[in-house]
């Protein structure tokens, strides 16, 4: 998707502040909606890939103008929303007017620990043989469907080789919109001279990970 | 269930949402818990854990303890560079999304840094939660095209014969910076130079500093 | 430059909602806003292409989040602080601290007939030969400096047909920095299947003006 | 005088003046008229002069004698196609910006419409002020990349095997759709057709429709 979430390369944003941020706390919503989206039960299962999506799917003048974390709200609001399990008046008052069917009980707190030692894991096995080896010049296809994508735009067209084989991942493009699909997943370098015209270091290196059908060879 | 994922009418359903609900974050967050407690749907005691988890347990603290071994055994070095999500385990860090971790090395003539474009995609597992500044637009958008000029900003400046590599986040794979060992540290035992790395030098926007003269 | 005002293909914005505007009244902000800047002095004399570009460099969010009127104030605002022709407190009263040196007379009410008459103009003379001629397949630079430029990001890279030469134009990449430069201007035909691998209706024609620098034989 | 044209030093600049002026836009351009009429570089009566002009001598009605006079008289017609800026100066229209504007021609089989993405770039000169929905984001990012569905959103619904020519205004060419005759208008005089002819017909967000029956 061309969206503004697509930031790499773009102007007009100003110096980087390093900042020094208040720790974790019990009451602060932020660390509130840290762990509720680590807690709570979505519609459909945990899905990442649909969760970056619908976050990219913001009003583009909110995406921009709004806290990391509040984007971590409106993105729960909208995942609960669109599967018909909160409406906007039960967000608004916080009240529920009834319970998703089928939901299971919530996470408890023990589940926590489990969670940090398996993780999340986009590998699957090989199912094939992949079209790239490291060495390989690829070009980026010009792939941007109105939907979930990981292939950066100030990539797109552009030209470099093949770094590593990461095995292979579960296509986003598939994922966020519900179908499971996994392709070879590649690292891929690109000379910083050839991605900008105005590189001030040409030779410098942008190094992205991208998938086996965001590739064509050349 | 079978959810509707339909992009159109996320785009359309986030922009009634915001026309709709109320501008402050910390009331409509208030208001989420609740709900989700109400529906069966949370628990805040887990929302209550995993805030404990990542205030004591997962931090660059982490990360700091992985670099320092890497400087001190070299065995651990070449596993953390060769399969750095084995490696990390093995020192105790908990996995998260760090399902492939991936360790890139500073030497004198390359630097690292790390980056997610797209959204802001951290090692969580040896860093903990990203700093503001990782999230910023200000970083997502410029050190990719010019991060001299933001290393700059961060007070690290490179030799022009340098060679910049900035590993973009944009799958699964996350980046860790094994930075350089600074000069002066012979004599420093593993956890006096855990002390000394910073999370920014384990992202790539700062070199760890030598001990002030007299430590 | 790659900023959020290059919005041609972005994905996120909804539905178009046809509008009735009222009419423009003596009173209202927005009209004086426009009225001011067809009749104010500029420092360094009328010069659209700075002035776009001036408008471009807003901060995102803001740009994303304003009243296109309101976009024009914030243009003035910049433009006289850049020359130092007003300070953010002479702004913020609306009291002038003093006057610029060597600004001349405002325009007069009289002045308004000739500029209607007039107009502005980006016409140069010819100045030797055009290197593209109608019918030439071109592809569009990627091209995106930290500057004015009038090549839109979703044409970059793409390959289309020269449909006409519209003669010598004033090039704004230069123009806006205060540089005077003409370069032929072409009229290029990119084919919809060409520009957007999710078209709906691949044969239609996307039509763009673009001056000789930004295209390369192909 | 020479004056700086720095892009990175407008954007600073634009950013302190976000951060420091009040938000009201009444105000700050009350305060902004106030402040170049005290500093001696603006007359008050002529940005009531501009306004009185667009008000009442620059408009969409501009465009549309030109349009009907284009239906009724085929000279007038290839001279439009041929060389707008002349046609529609010796219809009295003022220049402006239109310096260079080109007419396209709707037929049966090819429809036109026309958008700036870059800002919002339009013919003053026949059409006046362009409308809101003509600057939107909405209509900007889209036009260009779903023509078909922004146009079934002003209510045109085009047969597939229409062609759509959508111009994007990036120079300082400017255009004006030149729309088809309705059917069932043989009758009428050129004023009767001119009042007929819409601005968005001129944009090609719409047709001309023919005049309701009993007219």
């Amino acid at each position: 998707m061309d969206g503004v979430h697509d930031m790499g390369g773009m102007h007009g944003f100003g110096t980087v502040e390093p900042t020094h941020d208040k720790p974790l706390s019990r009451t602060s919503w932020r660390s509130r909606i840290f762990g509720i989206e680590l807690s709570y039960t979505q519609p459909g299962g945990f899905n990442l890939d649909w969760m970056r999506h619908v976050l990219e799917c913001m009003p583009p003048a909110a995406y921009l103008s709004s806290d990391y974390f509040d984007r971590w709200y409106w993105r729960e609001a909208a995942i609960l929303v669109n599967a018909g399990w909160a409406s906007i008046d039960e967000l608004t008052t916080g009240q529920a007017a009834d319970r998703p069917a089928g939901a299971g009980d919530p996470m408890p707190p023990e589940a926590v620990s489990a969670l940090l030692d398996q993780g999340v894991d986009s590998r699957r096995p090989d199912a094939g043989t992949p079209t790239f080896q490291p060495g390989d010049r690829v070009r980026a296809r010009c792939h941007s469907p109105l939907g979930a994508t990981r292939l950066p735009r100030y990539v797109r067209g552009h030209v470099g080789a093949i770094e590593a084989l990461r095995g292979w991942h579960v296509l986003p493009d598939a994922s966020a919109h519900g179908e499971e699909r996994a392709e070879p997943l590649y690292c891929v370098r690109f000379l910083a001279g050839d991605l900008w015209d105005d590189a001030a270091s040409p030779r410098d290196l942008v190094f992205a990970d991208l998938w086996e059908s965001y590739l064509e060879p050349c | 269930m079978t959810v509707p994922r339909d992009t159109k009418k996320i785009i359309a359903i986030q922009e009634e949402l915001h026309s709709h609900l109320p501008s402050d974050p910390a009331l409509r967050v208030r208001a989420l818990e609740s709900l989700l407690v109400e529906k069966g749907l949370l628990d805040s005691a887990t929302v209550d854990r995993w805030i404990e988890v990542f205030s004591e347990q997962v931090g660059p603290k982490n990360g700091a303890r992985v670099v320092a071994r890497a400087w001190v055994d070299p065995a651990f070095r070449t596993r953390l560079l060769g399969d750095a999500t084995s490696a990390v385990v093995e020192m105790g860090c908990p996995k998260l999304e760090a399902n492939s971790l991936v360790a890139v090395e500073n030497t004198p003539r390359q630097h690292n840094v790390v980056v997610c474009t797209l959204c802001s995609c951290y090692p969580w597992a040896v860093l903990g939660v990203p700093p503001t500044w990782y999230k910023s637009f200000e970083y997502r958008s410029r050190v990719v095209r010019e991060p001299r000029v933001v290393l700059g900003e961060f007070g690290l400046e490179l030799d022009d014969d340098v060679e910049i590599r900035v590993w973009d986040s944009t799958a699964e794979i996350r980046y860790m910076v094994l930075p350089e060992r600074p000069p002066g540290t012979e004599h420093l035992e593993e956890e006096a130079l855990a002390a000394l790395v910073t999370r920014d030098a384990m992202v790539g926007t700062a070199k760890v500093a030598a001990p002030a003269a007299g430590n």
